[in-house]
């Protein structure tokens, strides 16, 4: 792979934004046919070079090679002309408009100069079809699909410029399993169609199964390029975070947890998306969310956080019977519930404020007196959680967007922490985030636990599951399904439990954990 | 960290600062025309006639920094100035409780708007241009149904135009308490915090525990209220209140705020920059009514003037 | 079958303002001493059709995400325009014409320069814009006055067959700029700016052609509506009372259209409904007995009834979230 | 048989309906039989003046020898749109009323209306904004004419001349124009050293105690002051400044003249001149006389209302106990009309 003019070469590229520094010399050789697997941490600077390469940002310098001739891109239609496509996380879709509006964005086809409608259909089913997305209508309106519909509109996308490269930022981290097993067929037959392909992704067992060579970026710097399946999982995530690694998740403890339940529900019916869910929770421990993506997990959490209207059924808090109308109300008093949104983006923070605003946002009345805030206090309990959580910003009054997306993430957790929460409802907080940063939020997780925090964790990922879960309650179709407790909670049991059907029709799963 | 400095210097940023530069420009250049602009007199009135404005922009600056506008500004200027004087009418009693009662009326068409806006979710751009027109028909009914007494009390025309301490205006006073009030709100207390994250991302307030919707309805309270003490002021300037009398301050008192380097958007702002932008706003409009420039000419440079300062220091980062 | 559905979803607001327009203008009619008769009809037509204009070019720039307070400006910076220049025979008329069309795109495209080039917000630069224009048009006519080309003006403000030209007029513009329009690459840009500016830019999409080309023809349009005012009146006249009142009834007639004020939604022939909704509000004073004092408050309150009609929306709203778009 | 044919004079009742030049020609309509139906099509209504405009109109038909020859009195203001007043009234011609009193928006637009208004035989009659035309019947103020009368008050009241403050209305209104030209011409021609200082007060007192603080914090000191409109706030604003009293010539609002009465022994000297709001009743009145086929002027001149130092009298030209905002020129003895202002305003509705 080493003999000849690579399809792409990136050398010495350098890239700083104000003081940070978010890519320095970094080097990246691209083949035809090959996916390659571009990995590293939260702020690495993976989602800087690749945005260099389709002609969102420009480098400080350095150079590009495509076929040998160096290129400039000065937007991302320049790079896509030049055939390299980004897939962006679900930033690149259009809301209002139609699916086959989105897919055919640029270059619909057209009569006497105005968009052709029929033919434009045609082009985006085509698309749809090679990205194996045929059951998505093309006159759709993308704000009306689903997160992991989405994920694949774009894909389809993508695929209708006939790119030569394909860029796929962790383009199925949204996405389910069924979805991820779909998209990977696509791409593997893109790849013997003699596409090149970069693949970013924080999941390893993407990774295993897809890539053919690997980069690992950390600190803005390359760190290797190797071919995949020579080191092993543990020197790779070593080299990504810089540092030994072991035991991804804390152990379990190994007690039943006794003592009254902390959370109970009982017949719990939302719009006919959540049916009849019952459920208890104790102090200390962590009950996992199981099942396909969109099963009314999310729902689930937001209807105990009070956001949704017409729930009916009971929920009791330390066996209280509540009803709360709002977030507020959840938050408040003794209840003390915290939810770790899903977007951290829309839902999480205000990007551009500044971190420390954004940490005191739940607390604030607590650190209040009669509505005037103590800044003594403030600053305190600000300094606590950034020290708790070790949050890596350069100062606290700079704007959370300017932060990576894991500590993002750890600020959206900790400004939930500093309510001291009884109950904490975390709805998939680990998307997009490092292995590093993982590792810290589950063994903050158990650590909130063993203090008695009863813990609702909904994830997308089943190794969490496995690896953190005293207790995992599958769903289905707005349903508890399944429960499974301790030693049954393996890969095989989730998936099988998650698809409703019958355990002994599915083949044995990977047990991991 | 930059701990050490006061909060007021950091926050004192680019457009602010530049603001304050344009002032003095503007007062340099007025100087080549008549040296009176430089006059301490002349300088005082125009800080009490600011004083108007800037009791308006606070109000518009709350909401615009919810993301939101406040169109209803001119009528409710009008019923703050007749809701008083109507008041100062029902005998002794009345007129202790006239400025009270003003304000307390502004306040309920701000309720209105607030309900409309926060709980209704009617975009604020066309509810609170509905509330104005419902403002207007209760006044022109009032007037024309009930005669109501409309001369402003001797209370109100002292605070409006007396000068107690220096000969420094009363008005001016009475700004200057709302802006300490206003600075102190934003920056020290929850509600001001709420506001600042409610303009910057309603959804995630609302999933922090904020109880979005009532600082919403509270803030348009506010600023009908303010508009609305405006108008007290301004029927004890002229020593009665009038139709029309809130006319001239609806789109002036935006411009004050987004001169003063408030994101229209919502979010981000400061009240010292609203401060800068009322006196520039009102001097721009002093200076040009005292030149002699004919209306089409004082248009084409009161429009151009607020373009160029923008262009100078108003300018969003781009985009992508 | 399921085409149908999209589409359906896709003209609700239009649709919706259309049922609206037509049971109120069936009650306005129903009441009216004269009925529904041609006389009638085009009365409203004339009247309407230039609020429709406005609305129109309000929509282009509201789908930008914009707001555009200078619309009304530039239509009563075209209305003096045209008392003076759409004069003479049929070749000065026609220059005349052009020369009102032209000045409009020019004033659109102000805006659009300074939105684009400046990064100014659009709010805030049509604010001062439009003092700009209004200054401009009292320079053009310090006092009201002027004259247009009477049998031009006739012909458009009449009807034929019953039918009113001005309503044939509005037809023409929405054929001739609106559905190419909306059908062009540039059109959908238009769109696609306003529904998610960061995404459009990610997928390539020429942003500044887009808005440009928006507030242009945003710019276009208030000034076939100064130019409709011209042959409605015979005369020009430089109010700033007209141009807030059109700028800021624009804005109602866009939302009660179904246009989403938040851009990427809506259509320009909602706009026009929304527009003549507006406009038999204040028609059903004249079937109504109404005391004169209250008339200012009945249409305040009408007025704020039917852009909270949207809110009923919320009595079938299942998760909050939904409230925060 | 033409429904509105060009006569010669005299008119009726000269003394009321004056013809407003010498060559102004008169009208005569098909006299149709009562009672008639007649609207109003008011534009704007957002200030005292019009309100008091509109009670007066309802109040003059409410009158039981007016009322008597009235089927149906319409009143219907449509804000501040020309647009919506030109098809206010087409639709009062499609529905058949017989007569039309407008104060029109603009001036200068109502050549379509007058038109089809003549071809369906329908009488027109503006006052206030009166038209630009011959075609349609006009009851005019002689703005003009107000102007001059403020010049040669302060001419007379100032002897040796001097800087002279002129708060003007809004610009581009053709009063707004007459006013000042008439003051403009004869301050010139006075042959004194007259110099004037131009702030624009919009009518409004608000805009004019503003504009006239700003004046005087940049010039000092004048020697006299010509208002159009917004008087009460131009006066406060000399007292706010501490400005010595000097001649003030101002219009009818009852505020100026509760100032100028106060003050005069202060040495505030004012000349209170204009035509109120009653000149709806005279237009009402126009166009009953005309259905009635009676000759009248296109263009009638309504007698300017004037009041001068030292004759205020409280209870006879303004009303001490009463609001400011009122305008007190409001009645034509000329014509018959005895409305006072505080008859017309010091009553709620429910006294009514
Ligand atoms: N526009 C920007 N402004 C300021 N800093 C930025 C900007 N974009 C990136 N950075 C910084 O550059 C560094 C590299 O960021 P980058 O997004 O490339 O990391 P990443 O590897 O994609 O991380 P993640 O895994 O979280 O997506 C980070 O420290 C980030 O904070
Ligand atoms: N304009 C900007 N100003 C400041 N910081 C920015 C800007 N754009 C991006 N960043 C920051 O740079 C980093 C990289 O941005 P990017 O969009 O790749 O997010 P990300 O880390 O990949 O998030 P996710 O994992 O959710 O995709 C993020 O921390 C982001 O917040
Ligand atoms: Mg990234
Ligand atoms: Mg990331």
């Amino acid at each position: 792979m080493s003999d000849g003019i690579p399809l792409f070469e990136m050398r010495n590229i350098a890239k700083s934004y104000g003081g940070v520094r978010a890519l320095e010399d970094a080097q990246l050789k691209v083949e035809t046919g090959r996916i390659h697997a571009v990995l590293g941490e939260n702020g690495a600077g993976k989602s800087t070079l690749i945005k260099i390469m389709s002609g969102v940002v420009q480098p400080d310098h350095g150079i590009m090679r495509l076929d040998g001739t160096e290129m400039h891109f000065t937007s991302p239609k320049a790079a896509n002309a030049a055939g390299i496509v980004c897939i962006f996380q679900e930033l690149s879709l259009i809301p209002d408009l139609s699916v086959a509006d989105n897919i055919a964005i640029s270059g619909a086809p057209k009569r006497f100069g105005l968009i052709d409608r029929k033919a434009q259909r045609q082009f985006a089913e085509e698309a749809l079809a090679r990205a194996g997305a045929e059951d998505i209508h093309p006159l759709a309106l993308v704000k009306d699909l689903p997160l992991s519909r989405r994920q694949m509109v774009e894909i389809a996308k993508a695929l209708g410029r006939k790119p030569r490269i394909l860029i796929l930022d962790e383009a199925t981290s949204a996405l389910t399993a069924g979805d991820v097993a779909k998209v990977f067929t696509v791409l593997k037959r893109l790849r013997s169609e003699g596409l090149a392909l970069l693949y970013i992704s924080h999941r390893m067992q993407e990774i295993d199964e897809l890539a053919d060579d690997c980069s690992v970026f950390r600190n803005g710097r390359h760190v290797a390029s190797y071919l995949q399946g020579s080191k092993s999982r543990n020197e790779v995530i070593e080299m990504m975070i810089g540092r030994e690694y072991s035991h991804v998740f804390p152990p379990k403890p190994t007690d039943e947890k006794a003592g009254a339940p902390a959370l109970e529900v009982a017949g719990l019916n939302w719009d006919q998306r959540l049916n009849n869910i019952s459920f208890q929770a104790r102090p200390g421990e962590i009950v996992g969310l199981g099942g396909l993506d969109g099963q009314g997990q999310r729902e689930l959490l937001l209807a105990l956080f009070g956001v949704l209207r017409g729930v009916t059924g009971d929920i009791a808090v330390g066996g209280v019977v509540q009803r709360f109308s709002n977030p507020r109300a959840a938050k408040d008093g003794a209840t003390a519930m915290a939810l770790i949104p899903e977007d951290r983006k829309t839902e999480g923070l205000m990007l551009p404020m500044s971190v420390k605003d954004n940490l005191t946002l739940p607390a604030l009345d607590s650190l209040a007196k009669a509505g005037i805030i103590d800044r003594q206090r403030e600053a305190q309990e600000v300094d606590r959680m950034v020290k708790l959580l070790a949050i890596k910003a350069a100062n606290l009054d700079i704007p959370v967007g300017a932060l990576s997306g894991g500590n993002q993430q750890k600020v959206v957790i900790a400004k939930w922490l500093m309510i001291g929460p009884k109950i904490v409802l975390l709805n998939d907080p680990t998307r997009g985030i490092d292995v590093g940063t993982k590792q810290e939020i589950y063994q903050l997780l158990r650590k909130l636990a063993d203090e008695g925090a009863t813990i609702l964790f909904y994830s997308t990922d089943y190794d969490e599951l496995i690896g953190c879960c005293d207790r995992v309650l599958v769903m289905y179709d707005g349903s508890i399904v399944r429960e499974l407790k301790g030693a049954e909670i393996t890969e095989h049991a989730l998936v099988s439990s998650a698809f409703s059907i019958d355990e002994t029709a599915q083949q044995g799963g990977r047990q991991v954990g | 960290m930059t701990r050490t400095l006061p909060d007021f210097v950091t926050r004192l940023d680019k457009p602010v600062l530049a603001a304050f530069g344009c002032i003095i420009l503007l007062l340099l250049l007025g100087s080549l025309y008549s040296s009176s602009f430089l006059s301490p007199e002349y300088l005082l009135q125009q800080l009490q006639v600011a004083s108007f404005l800037g009791l308006i922009a606070t109000g518009m600056m709350l909401v615009i920094l919810l993301g939101q506008i406040d169109l209803s500004v001119p009528w409710v200027v009008t019923v703050g100035g007749m809701m008083s004087t109507a008041a100062a009418g029902w005998g002794p009693m009345g007129a202790t409780l006239a400025i009270p009662f003003g304000i307390l009326c502004g306040m309920g068409m701000g309720l209105v708007s607030g309900i409309g806006i926060a709980y209704l979710r009617v975009p604020s751009m066309i509810f609170t241009l509905g509330v104005n027109a419902v403002a207007q028909g209760l006044m022109v009914l009032w007037t024309g149904g009930f005669a109501p007494q409309d001369h402003a009390t001797d209370a109100m025309h002292f605070i409006a135009t007396g000068r107690t301490i220096f000969s420094i205006p009363n008005a001016l006073f009475i700004w200057g308490i709302v802006a300490a009030a206003a600075i102190f709100v934003l920056t020290r207390t929850t509600f001001g915090r709420a506001i600042y994250a409610i303009g910057n991302r309603e959804r995630a307030a609302y999933l922090s525990g904020l109880p979005t919707q009532r600082v919403m309805m509270l803030a348009f309270m506010t600023s009908g209220g303010l508009s609305a003490a405006a108008g007290v002021l301004l029927a004890g300037y002229s020593t009665k209140a009038y139709q029309g009398m809130g006319d001239p301050y609806l789109l002036p008192a935006v411009a004050a705020v987004v001169l003063g380097g408030t994101n229209i958007l919502g979010g981000r702002g400061s009240y010292i920059g609203t401060i800068a932008g009322v006196i520039l706003i009102t001097l721009l409009q002093s200076m040009l009514s005292v030149m002699k420039i004919d209306e089409a000419g004082r248009q084409l440079i009161y429009g151009g003037v607020i373009i160029a300062m923008l262009l100078v220091y108003g300018r969003q980062k781009k985009a992508g | 079958m399921g085409d149908f559905r999209y589409w359906l979803a896709e003209h609700k607001g239009t649709l919706l303002a259309f049922a609206v327009f037509v049971i109120m203008f069936g009650v306005y009619t129903g009441n009216h001493s004269a009925g529904f008769s041609s006389m009638v009809v085009m009365t409203a037509a004339n009247k309407g059709v230039l609020l429709a204009l406005v609305a129109m070019a309000q929509t282009l720039v509201v789908l930008t995400a914009g707001i555009d307070l200078s619309v009304g400006m530039i239509f009563v910076l075209a209305n003096c325009l045209a008392s003076q220049m759409v004069v003479g025979d049929a070749g000065e008329t026609t220059l005349g014409v052009i020369c009102v069309l032209g000045a409009g795109v020019l004033c659109g495209a102000l805006n659009g320069a300074i939105v684009i080039y400046g990064r100014l917000q659009p709010i805030v630069t049509t604010l001062a814009t439009g003092a700009m224009f209004y200054g401009v048009a009292l320079w053009l006519r310090p006092v009201p006055g002027g004259d247009v080309n009477s049998d031009l003006a006739d012909a458009l403000t009449d009807q034929v067959y019953g039918v009113p030209t001005a309503l044939l007029v509005l037809l023409g513009i929405v054929l001739v700029i609106w559905v190419p329009l909306r059908r062009s690459e540039v059109g959908r840009a238009i769109y696609a700016i306003g529904s998610s500016e960061p995404a459009a830019y990610m997928s390539g999409v020429s942003i500044d052609k887009a808005r440009f080309t928006a507030y242009a023809v945003s710019g276009l349009l208030s000034a076939c509506g100064g130019l409709m005012l011209t042959f409605i009146t015979y005369s020009g006249e430089a109010s700033s009372s007209i141009g807030g009142s059109y700028t800021l009834n624009s804005i109602a007639a866009v939302v009660i259209g179904g246009v989403s004020l938040f851009g990427g939604a809506g259509s320009a022939v909602g706009a026009i409904f929304g527009a003549f909704v507006l406009r038999t509000i204040g028609d059903l004073l004249f079937v109504f007995d109404f005391d004169p004092l209250w008339q200012p408050l009945f249409q305040g309150v009408i007025l704020l009834g039917a852009v909270t009609l949207g809110s009923l929306r919320l009595l079938r709203l299942k998760n909050r979230l939904d409230l925060f778009g | 048989s033409i429904a509105q044919e060009v006569v010669s004079g005299p008119g009726a009742e000269p003394e009321c309906f004056a013809p407003w030049a010498k060559d102004t020609k008169y009208f005569q309509f098909k006299k149709k039989e009562g009672p008639y139906r007649i609207a109003l099509a008011n534009g704007f209504i957002g200030n005292t003046w019009r309100i008091q405009m509109i009670k007066t109109a309802k109040a003059y038909a409410e009158q039981p020898d007016v009322k008597a020859k009235l089927k149906e009195f319409k009143v219907v203001s449509t804000g501040e749109d020309l647009a919506a007043q030109l098809a206010a009234v087409d639709n009062f011609i499609a529905s058949g009323y017989d007569a039309i009193v407008v104060n029109a928006q603009n001036p200068a637009a109502f050549t379509p209306v007058i038109k089809r208004a003549k071809k369906a035989g329908v009488v027109l009659v503006a006052f206030d904004n009166t038209l630009d035309t011959d075609q349609a019947i006009n009851v005019n103020v002689d703005q003009k004419g107000l102007g001059e009368y403020w010049a040669n008050w302060l001419v007379k009241n100032i002897p040796e001349g001097g800087k002279v403050l002129e708060v003007r209305g809004v610009e581009g209104t053709s009063v707004d124009r007459d006013r000042h030209d008439g003051i403009q011409e004869v301050l010139k021609a006075s042959g004194k050293p007259f110099e004037t200082v131009e702030v624009v007060g919009k009518w409004d007192d608000g805009t004019a105690q503003k504009v006239t603080a700003d004046a005087i914090a940049v010039h000092k000191k004048f020697v006299g002051v010509t208002v159009q409109g917004g008087s009460t706030g131009t006066v406060r604003a000399l007292m706010d400044a501490g400005h010595p009293f000097v001649p003030v010539g101002g219009e009818t609002e009852n505020g100026f003249r509760k100032l100028c009465a106060e003050h005069a022994g202060d040495g505030l000297k004012c000349a209170s001149g204009g035509t109120g709001p009653a000149q709806v009743a005279v237009a009402i009145k126009t166009a009953i006389a005309a259905l009635e086929g009676e000759i009248i002027p296109q263009s009638v001149r309504l007698p300017l209302a004037t009041a001068e130092d030292p004759n205020f009298k409280d209870g006879e030209n303004f009303y001490k106990a009463e609001s400011d905002n009122f305008f007190v020129g409001n009645s034509f003895p000329t014509c018959g009309i005895n409305f006072s202002a505080q008859e017309i305003m010091g009553q709620s509705e429910a006294d009514q």
